[in-house]
């Protein structure tokens, strides 16, 4: 399709370029809505409505709480996972809140040096907030254990850490690999509680058996907007949704046509 | 069939024993068998990107095939190195703009067909023709597909029709994971029945 | 504790125990049962000889080490293939391990290759690693030879017969991937599929076969081999039963192994639940 | 220029427009302005970048180590020596020649890695058979139809299934082209717009992480 000059769209692509348009156009609108006030509500979480309850336990049984946002550095083979480690990294403040208010012993373990930084700035936040910013030195712990190729010794080291101070609650939210396994085992056997989430499609899996809830692909990453406020992000979610929408119907509507004689593929394959 | 003479055999079968210490616990002879992994692994991931750029960027530079592209290549890739200055580590932004502006158009554009557009025509079929096992399968996948999505709607309560079509959507999935656990059992048994067969066989020639 | 109790908190070692004894038993024991050959598994076979003589193949060894028991009977398979037709193929990665693990497989099959009759630089070509991922498939697909300017001996790619009229990936007749994850078919199906069309076939990993499920029965990918049992039916199908069916009696002991623990773990667990709620009513 | 611009502004201006060239080059053939090769030569940019920055990385890994041994961190220095050791060897041995196709560069990873990369990932089976006994309890709908699923396609991919019943591998394949196809396609529509939400982010500056240190 001739556009001027010798500048043609490209066809068999128009419908894409028009639904990314589309796309683009709503997601934009809903984050500069969000930004200017109308925050978007999101749906009620069970993995995410838990986490009160988890460290509740833990007061009541006097163990702590174990919490870790994941086993992806920033950069390297796994930097595609950054947006998982911060979802991960967002509900570490909600639940260091927590730990702070009700007094309950909190360890966090590390595969990435890159993240200790991260995570001390977060506690101290944390427990600044809830005015008890002394007790993060002694109420608070952050472990590290360095990944070399294999994720073996960082799960070999929570094991350890398990055996040792029994939580109550283990809470694992971002992105892991294959320890993730070895520690929901661990952490059911130990009798925690455990809320686990990532959107490593090969761990869920395990999660969903091992751990009481488990929030599956893109909720973690709804929790951390949630939990963070973060209005543009909170605005993308409620843009997307719209988004899906168009897009159900496109399946239902496109199968009921196509089966009616109306070819509606060939508009996809425009 | 004898046990095995190979030097090359005697070192891999060891190697493997050292590593196979963590089963009872974690010990240093898993941890020497560890950083072993570590260099070798660096060293050699080293050699083939080092391969990559002196082919690829530094080569056309100096015989002149590629002036341009080399020079503004070297210029991104050395920019890099700026990240363990204090004060200039900001340089190295620009290097990472470049790649993670040209990587998001490519992702983009890709996911918005290979993952989105293809997937929904996938779901599109004329089924009036099929037999009636295809029928029913080809319907219930699509009601499987919508409900599936419609459980990652994030600004509606799971509550009335809803609640009911995102539980059917969750319970798909978990049909999906279970599959994903299976081919999970088949992969991780391979690696270490492959072992079990250097050890016994190639190493131990028992069979 | 009850004895149930005690039977549920059992050391893992224990378990560990149960593994290595039965493979091993079975490895030294084989039974031989039949490996039936699925669809998936042909489709990949028949990509392959029912492309005309002398059409160029796209090989991607996109794996690494650790990827090598499951994967390597599949690359040691596809070669074999390859080297038995009148197919041309050129060999590129996206993994780093790429190249060593063709080198080791060529080294391999060293005397296969004498007797096709097969040269270096004319019928196939081994092309070194290139980084990016994402970028690296893109950059492959739109300008094969300003992307990778030597082939993995360093010889200039123009001096090199069989990439004479290569240049887009328009200009292969197949793609295949043999790949342990990311980057691999994902990326391939962004920047190779859509764009461009070309058929491609699939060497996964058991793990991942189930995710590639919606891009095969879409029909992006024609034909996949599925973890080791893939493995072993196309290597009885390339006629040279070799590493992949020795281990299939070992791969059902696994599985009977994991699938009992299943079921023992679950009736001890349902058994402690009713006893503890007779206790309690 | 002000430090703020080429600090902060240029970065996400570099990110907009080479992701505009990008994508605008998918849709739109225009020739006059070169844009078909531009985009080709970018993604053989990133491409190169990317290389670099794994150098930058194993760099990284190489001073950590170093560290470890001028400060003769407890019970980590001398593992140190040797990766830096055994790194160093491998380079070594890789430049002899035409890069990396000497046999002795084959061969430290033909046995040695190899032998450690397998060993160390098959230790999963033993995690794995382990947490079959231990942790897999079907304690709700959603575990059972896991299991349930995960065990029908186990006795489709070990012949074994087949050999105790035929009926097996029919339910196993059904699992994998019916829920399991549907579950994961949704799943994938799901993250192709989520994939193109963060892009937009990231075009626009507002994808947090995206860029190291600013």
């Amino acid at each position: 399709m001739d556009i001027g000059g010798k500048m043609q769209l490209i066809a068999g692509r128009i419908f894409g370029a028009v639904f990314l348009l589309i796309s683009f156009l709503i997601i934009y609108i809903y984050m500069t809505k969000a930004v200017k006030g109308s925050v978007p509500k999101i749906r009620k979480m069970a993995g995410l409505e838990a986490i009160p309850e988890s460290i509740g336990r833990a007061a009541e049984t006097g163990r702590p709480v174990h919490y870790t946002p994941g086993t992806a550095g920033f950069s390297g083979a796994t930097a595609g996972f950054a947006a998982q480690t911060f979802a991960g990294l967002s509900v570490l403040t909600y639940v260091s809140r927590l730990t702070a208010k009700y007094k309950v012993p909190l360890y966090v373990t590390l595969a990435y040096g890159e993240h200790i930084p991260l995570v001390e700035s977060i506690l101290r936040e944390s427990y600044t907030f809830e005015g008890r910013p002394e007790a993060v030195a002694t109420e608070t712990k952050v472990l590290y254990f360095p990944i070399a190729t294999s994720n073996a010794p960082y799960a070999s080291g929570v094991l350890g850490l398990f055996e040792r101070v029994k939580p109550a609650s283990n809470i694992m939210i971002g992105p892991f690999y294959f320890e993730a396994l070895a520690i929901a085992e661990q952490g059911f056997i130990e009798g925690a509680m455990q809320i686990a989430g990532t959107a490593m499609t090969y761990q869920i899996p395990f999660f969903v058996v091992a751990c009481d809830y488990t929030l599956i692909g893109e909720e973690i990453f709804a929790a951390g907007a949630v939990v963070s406020q973060d209005k543009p992000l909170l605005g993308s979610i409620a843009g997307q949704d719209i988004i899906k929408i168009i897009t159900i119907l496109m399946l239902l509507g496109g199968f009921i046509l196509q089966n009616l004689g109306i070819d509606f593929l060939s508009i996809l394959k425009f | 069939m004898a046990i095995s003479t190979d030097p090359s055999v005697w070192v891999a079968a060891l190697l493997t024993i050292m590593a196979y210490t963590i089963i009872y616990k974690d010990n240093p002879l898993y941890k020497l068998a560890e950083h072993i992994l570590v260099g070798l692994s660096a060293g050699y991931l080293f050699i083939q990107t080092w391969k990559m750029i002196y082919n690829s960027s530094l080569l056309p530079l100096f015989n002149g095939s590629g002036l341009l592209f080399g020079g503004i290549t070297l210029v991104l890739g050395v920019l890099l190195f700026t990240k363990f200055s204090k004060k200039y580590f900001w340089l190295s932004n620009i290097s990472i703009a470049v790649l993670v502006g040209t990587a998001t158009g490519l992702t983009v554009r890709g996911y918005l067909f290979a993952q989105l557009i293809e997937q929904v025509k996938a779901s599109i079929k004329v089924v009036t023709a099929l037999q009636p096992l295809d029928i029913f399968n080809s319907v219930l996948s699509l009601i499987m597909v919508v409900c599936t999505l419609a459980y990652f709607l994030f600004t509606f309560e799971q509550k009335g029709a809803l609640g009911w079509i995102a539980k059917f959507g969750r319970y798909t999935m978990m049909a999906a994971f279970g599959a994903a656990y299976g081919g999970t059992v088949m992969t991780r048994l391979t690696i270490f029945i492959q072992r079990m067969q250097y050890l016994l066989f190639t190493w131990l020639g028992l069979a | 504790m009850s004895t149930l109790e005690k039977v549920e908190k059992i050391d893992r070692r224990i378990v560990y125990l149960v593994l290595i004894i039965v493979v091993a038993a079975v490895l030294l024991r084989p039974i031989g049962l039949p490996i039936p050959i699925s669809s998936s598994t042909k489709k990949y076979y028949d990509a392959i000889n029912s492309l005309p003589p002398g059409s160029v193949v796209a090989l991607g060894v996109d794996f690494d080490a650790g990827a090598l028991p499951e994967l390597g009977p599949m690359l040691e398979a596809t070669l074999k293939q390859l080297f038995a037709s009148d197919k041309k193929f050129v060999i590129f990665s996206l993994w780093g391990g790429g190249p060593a693990v063709s080198t080791i497989y060529l080294n391999k099959l060293k005397g296969l290759i004498e007797s096709s009759g097969k040269k270096y630089g004319e019928d196939y070509v081994l092309l070194p690693y290139i980084a990016g991922g994402e970028t690296a498939a893109a950059a492959l697909a739109k300008d094969f030879k300003n992307t990778v300017k030597n082939d993995y001996y360093g010889t200039p790619v123009d001096q090199i017969p069989l990439l004479k009229n290569l240049n887009t990936a328009k200009d292969f007749a197949l793609l295949i991937t043999i790949t342990a994850g990311t980057p691999g078919v994902e990326e391939y199906l962004r920047q190779w599929v859509s764009p461009f069309g070309i058929k491609f076939i699939v060497g996964a990993l058991g793990v991942s076969a189930p995710n590639y499920m919606p891009y095969y029965t879409s029909g992006q990918i024609y034909g996949m081999i599925q973890g080791l049992r893939g493995a072993a039916e196309y290597e009885l199908l390339v006629g040279s039963p070799s590493i992949a069916v020795s281990s299939m009696d070992a791969l059902s002991a696994g599985h009977i192994v994991t699938i009992v623990f299943i079921l023992l773990g679950n009736a001890v667990f349902l058994l402690r639940k009713y006893s503890r709620k007779e206790v309690k009513s | 220029m002000s430090s703020t611009f080429l600090n902060k502004e240029l970065p996400i201006i570099l990110i907009f427009v080479t992701g505009v060239i990008m994508i605008v080059s998918y849709f739109v053939s225009a020739p006059e302005i070169y844009l078909d090769p531009l985009a080709g030569n970018l993604s053989q940019a990133a491409s190169l970048i990317a290389a670099y920055a794994t150098i930058l990385g194993i760099v990284t890994l190489a001073i950590i180590h170093v560290n470890h041994i001028i400060k003769r961190t407890k019970g980590q220095w001398y593992y140190s020596i040797i990766v830096l050791a055994l790194a160093l060897l491998m380079i070594v041995v890789g430049f002899i020649g035409e890069l990396g196709t000497h046999p002795y560069f084959i061969w430290l990873y033909q046995y040695p890695l190899i032998a450690l990369d397998t060993t160390i990932y098959s230790l999963l089976a033993f995690y794995i058979v382990s947490a079959a006994f231990r942790a897999f309890k079907v304690r709700s709908v959603e575990a059972l139809i896991l299991v349930v699923s995960g065990i029908f396609v186990m006795l489709m991919n070990a012949p074994v299934g087949a050999a105790i019943w035929s009926g097996f591998p029919v339910i196993g394949n059904w699992v994998m082209t019916v829920p399991n196809t549907s579950g994961f396609r949704g799943f994938i529509i799901g993250a192709a717009i989520g994939a193109i939400a963060i892009g937009l982010r990231v075009l626009l500056g507002k994808e947090k992480g995206v860029l190291g240190r600013s």
